[in-house]
């Protein structure tokens, strides 16, 4: 039985069955894949459609998927510990850290390091815990980022947090919280939301629905047609929007974090993207889908699209495409330089932070692997 | 207002010293709020929370969904923004829906953030038996998180250091697991608030002794104070070691008294395999291997699941059993 | 910024938001409070309008209010640790019950001792949980129940597991599982309906909504205007039904019953009732409701208002009361009788059945407590 | 089918002995089934379910949505029913999130229902350090479920342990936490399968040896067998004993060995404080008493939150560490 059979059962009144609206099937779009805009689509602010703030997202879409590439790199060539790529997803990171001001609140996934750059981080800080030399390699406090959360959906009841706590201390930020499609079976998914509802908390939680949850499709994840039907019983806003198409986006998620700040609390958004690289570098996505679906998807590349559109509205030609690649080319290099260096490490830093104060067990034990460093047993355990 | 319940009339319960150390935390500091679920109208099913929505406003101790991730995990992020959340756990077996949480977030935050984002959460968890409590309400589940490094874990036995661990807890820039022991909330003492005692990682003598060492903490504390005063006609001089803090751990304190007695008994109400006098039995053997007169022995909860109310009296480690483990280690060696 | 003003603001087509249908906002009745059928309601098949069936039921209500106001006397006697009422929510008992055939599955919480007594399992055995002589006092698998679940919302994914076991082993049982209002905040409510959409399990979720999460209103548990409202991101039928009305609630549960039956999967039904009691007798309503709120619930009664529609339809008279009456007494005497005596109690218990074999360690250990029990000290240790 | 995996030509891995296991344990007995995260067509992100989908279908090994506690409570409730689950949690810390559905339902359902309601699922947890993961894909749990009566912990150490204890733990009527030492993966041995080794409960002595016992499990064997070796060189005789089961503890054999060495060294890599490793240098201590000329040592991972890749050479006990442990014991005393 489908959920399309109840609400007709439903028409014939036999139950009172809530059901998804069917005018929401189809994601919100402003572009189509060819990049010609829709009929009855988003509804971007005027001032967003200007060629110059357009051509500041498409900049920041190609410094996404340069950044992306180059870290795919790096991992290829053994400078990074693991890199799960947002390749084909750009739009979202870009959308997300654009929609929200300095003092807005950024909590990201292992998988949204491009976020981490394009809101300023440097990308040896970025990727400090998918290289491995720490768990978080910026201040998350400074860049109001929290850190890269691997647990996953542990970081909506976070969002909460921070929101609800501005909300008590009168400050109007937001926080903004990405969740893949996957992590959205997780308890804590569910709680985040909920709470983020009664509390009303300036809280926008974008899920990047990017097909899979490393080998699961979404049809095993969930039996609903879209993941934002699951506003609906937290009592707030859903949208499905094309997380492929940039300006929608915007629009989407500016509406989201206007409705936040002003008090109208949380939204959920459920941006249709698509994972063109493997879950890692370590996955192999041969063993569960198809190359002709990643095909389909690459025709629906987020940066094509939109290049498209501006080509056609003129704000686009080769030589600002010029100007763009040698950004990017110079951004790579200076991280290639940076990542060539092995930094050095002391193991006292396993003892600082674990407590304000180390405890005495702590300062013994500290003493102990400071013995072996000196000693060179320190680095012999390595091999 | 908080003056009012800070200088007692009438003896004082732990419950009553708890609320207090709240309620005072609370007028000197706006950044301290308390939540959880039916901390509010009620006041908690103990009622510890008690006239703190009434006193400070919904905004500093409200009720929260019926949720214990998104409590930790909402205290979480409100700590990283910069207030003290004090959070309750309705019952020790309530308080595991929020262990991925505690486990991967609360504890391990200032260490992966290179000291960048302190947690300053406070964990309230009433634990233990002895109240007649049906299946879940009673475990005593301090031993898990011991283990976890990041946390602070104590747990106070006396009215006084209920409100002034309580209050070095939200003083503390370090996440504390405040485990509050259930069968002593009603138990009283004349005592006047604002009170300080030792810090927390502190250990306290409460009666000296001289032939054996009862290491406790929290509800098993009264126990070996009975143990000890039974032994006394005997003509037996046990000393009672309080430990207040399981973490950081009062070395220095406990092998100062079985250097002293050269016997050691730890008793605690957990189960006792796996538990967190194996750590306490351990370090002694180790660290006072050549001072240990008799194998320290362990007193502590049996190895099954939390009984039903007509059997706890079973479970619960007590003064008899207590002294056993005393004759066995006095007989010994 | 409420739901409503957003499907406006949605109707001027600002953007794609899911929002509750408005036509599910009145729970589905079939008698309105006075006992009167109301117009375009519930469904119910005709044969269980038929005076038998509906007598049946109405027994059912009885017996359950009789047991439970047995049960709460025998708590202030101290005759149980500590007892939940059920007072009030008879209705959703009864029609849950009845809604399942011997073979199918019920997990119970704390709250629902009312129903196992219905299912036939004997009055000790029932309350053995809150009696405080054993955690629980029947064979689960004899009578296909659960033991009552006091960890809010982990009983969900159990019946989930029952249900897929079930639909593996191609056995058309169906699990039905109870669950609070505000236990549907939980994750394990979330995982557990997700999961059974995903299986298409035949699992019938049945939220008593009765207002309070011990002293919490509905309104600091959802934001949603229904908690049926879940069922739209499950992708599963979501109904809500009066839950002091037994005709609507058998219609509602019947059908959900049959299509888990029939291979359609789950049904997420709330059943909008009241806590007439305190949450337990050592709770203290008076902190957190008012009287006149119990009073307007008091005239909304479950059994009063199948008693008025019976007796406009000529099926109930004093003479049948009288019967009930009679039958309730017995029962009661019986259950006075039973809980009189105090059972005996050894030690041992605690140590069996901790593992198929006890080990070494637990032996050691029983001999510990039996030397002490014999000696007189297990006794000594339980003043 | 199975046979074919059932007879390998070539030296088998640790992770094909536990896919063999499923596999063979599955073709017995229809009422085994297999299911978690990426456990059907990617077989698992360390391939240990590899295949099994497509040998004995999706209703056998499945996929489930991302949710460990409703993961843990299905499997409880098809255990209820009749099957024998074997669910996999990706990861250590990723079971913290069923950590209630373990410590209140699966752990005590059997007692709880005296006895009418056993729950036979087994968990498998990959467990450890050693393979440069990042935050959370290193952890060592098996203390917390240790400390919970109603479980049975093991972990395997051997390639022929992992098939024989993975099929002792399908067989067993009681639940089983099955840790993976992730480590050991991809170490080898020729075996011939099916393989029986002893059954769970049983300690087994992995090198004879008179002045000092190294107590240790699975991944720090080999770490003792490293040891134990160059210790040889210099004349030192130390006796490796692999627990294989932490519950049920074979405290015989414990007994047996320290008795003989008077000398005992515990092993682990989880964090030391309250750690498991704690239980046994107690029992020892306390019950080996007379027997010891040392005091009993342990070498642990070190008490912080598991560190980065780059750092965990400096956390991980090793064979330096276990020697500079055995020194002190051997000249202490
Ligand atoms: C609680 C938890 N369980 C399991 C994992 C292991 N894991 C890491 S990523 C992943 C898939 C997540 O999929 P999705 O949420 O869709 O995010 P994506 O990787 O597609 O961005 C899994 C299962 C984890 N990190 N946390
Ligand atoms: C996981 C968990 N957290 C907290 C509790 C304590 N507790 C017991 S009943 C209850 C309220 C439950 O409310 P609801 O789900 O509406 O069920 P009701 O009691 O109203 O039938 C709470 C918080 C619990 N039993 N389990
Ligand atoms: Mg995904
Ligand atoms: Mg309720």
């Amino acid at each position: 039985m489908t959920l399309l059979d109840l609400s007709a059962r439903d028409r014939e009144g036999a139950t009172a069955i809530a059901v998804r609206p069917a005018w929401d099937s189809e994601p919100l779009r402003y572009l189509d894949e060819h990049g010609a805009p829709v009929e009855g689509g988003a509804r971007p602010r005027p001032e967003s459609l200007a060629p110059a703030a357009l051509l500041r997202g498409y900049r920041a879409l190609r410094f996404a998927r340069a950044f992306d590439t180059e870290a795919t790199n790096l991992v290829m060539q053994g400078r990074l510990a693991v890199y799960p790529s947002c390749r084909g997803q750009e739009a979202c990171e870009v959308a997300a850290v654009h929609a929200l001001t300095e003092q807005d609140w950024l909590l990201p996934t292992y998988r949204d390091s491009a976020a981490l750059v394009l809101r300023g981080i440097p990308a040896v800080d970025a990727l400090t815990l998918l290289r491995g030399t720490w768990h978080c390699g910026y201040d998350p406090k400074q860049w109001r980022t929290m850190p890269q959360c691997t647990p996953l959906a542990t970081q909506g009841p976070h969002a909460v947090g921070l929101g609800l706590a501005a909300k008590l201390a009168g400050d109007d930020s937001v926080a903004l919280c990405f969740f893949g499609d996957g992590s959205t079976s997780e308890g804590d998914f569910h709680e985040a939301c909920n709470s983020a509802a009664v509390y009303q908390a300036p809280v926008v939680f974008l899920v990047q629905n990017n097909q899979y949850a490393i080998s699961v499709p979404l049809h095993k994840q969930t039996r609903a047609t879209s993941l934002a039907d699951k506003a609906v019983g937290y009592g707030m806003p859903g949208v499905r929007v094309d997380g492929n198409d940039l300006i929608a986006l915007t629009a989407v998620l500016g509406e989201a974090v206007d409705r936040a700040r002003a008090g109208g609390g949380p939204t959920l958004i459920e941006a249709v993207t698509y994972r063109l690289q493997a879950h890692t570098n370590a996955d192999d996505a041969a063993r569960y889908r198809q190359s002709a679906e990643v095909e389909y998807w690459r025709h629906r590349d987020p940066i094509d699209r939109l290049a498209r559109y501006l080509t056609a509205i003129g704000a686009l030609d080769a030589t600002v495409e010029a100007e763009i690649d040698e950004e990017c080319e110079q951004y790579c290099e200076r991280m290639r330089a940076q990542f060539a260096e092995e930094p050095t490490y002391h193991p006292d830093e396993m003892f600082e932070h674990v407590y304000a104060e180390p405890t005495t067990q702590l300062l013994a034990q500290r003493e102990m692997v400071r013995a072996e460093y000196g000693s060179g047993e320190g680095e012999g355990a390595a091999q | 207002m908080s003056a009012e319940i800070s200088a007692p009339a009438a003896p004082l319960t732990m419950a009553k010293a708890i609320n207090a150390a709240l309620s005072d935390a609370m007028a000197e500091d706006d950044k301290v709020v308390v939540f959880g679920e039916d901390v509010g109208a009620l006041g908690g099913v103990f009622r510890v929370t008690d006239g703190l929505t009434a006193k400070f406003g919904e905004e500093r101790c409200f009720d929260t969904p019926l949720a214990e991730a998104s409590i930790m995990g909402t205290a979480i992020g409100m700590a990283v923004y910069g207030f003290k959340p004090v959070v309750e756990m309705q019952f020790d077996a309530f308080a595991y829906p929020a262990f991925e949480q505690i486990f991967s977030h609360l504890a391990k935050m200032r260490n992966r953030t290179r000291g960048a984002v302190p947690v300053p959460v406070v964990v309230r968890i009433p634990y233990g038996g002895g109240i007649g409590g049906v299946e879940h309400h009673s475990d005593s589940s301090e031993s898990y998180f011991a283990h976890t490094p990041g946390l602070h874990v104590v747990t106070p036995a006396t009215v006084e250091d209920a409100y002034s661990m309580l209050r070095e807890a939200i003083d503390s820039p370090d996440p504390v697991i405040f485990f509050e022991p259930k069968r002593l909330y009603w138990s009283k003492a004349n005592v006047a608030l604002p009170a300080r005692t030792g810090p927390i990682g502190t250990a306290a003598v409460r009666r000296p002794g001289t032939q054996a060492t009862l290491v406790c903490y929290g509800q098993t504390v009264p126990i070996c104070m009975a143990a000890a005063e039974q032994a006394a006609k005997e003509g037996i001089e046990l000393e009672v070691l309080d430990l207040r803090s399981l973490v950081p751990l009062d070395d220095a304190a406990i092998e100062r008294s079985v250097a002293k007695t050269g016997r050691a008994i730890v008793v605690h109400e957990s189960v006792g395999f796996g538990g967190f006098g194996a750590e306490l039995a351990a370090r002694i053997a180790e660290r006072c291997f050549y001072q240990l007169e008799a194998p320290v022995t362990r007193v502590a909860g049996l190895d099954v699941p939390f009984p039903p109310p007509k059997y706890e009296h079973w479970y619960l480690p007590d003064a008899d059993r207590v002294l056993d483990a005393v004759d066995r280690a006095l007989s010994a060696g």
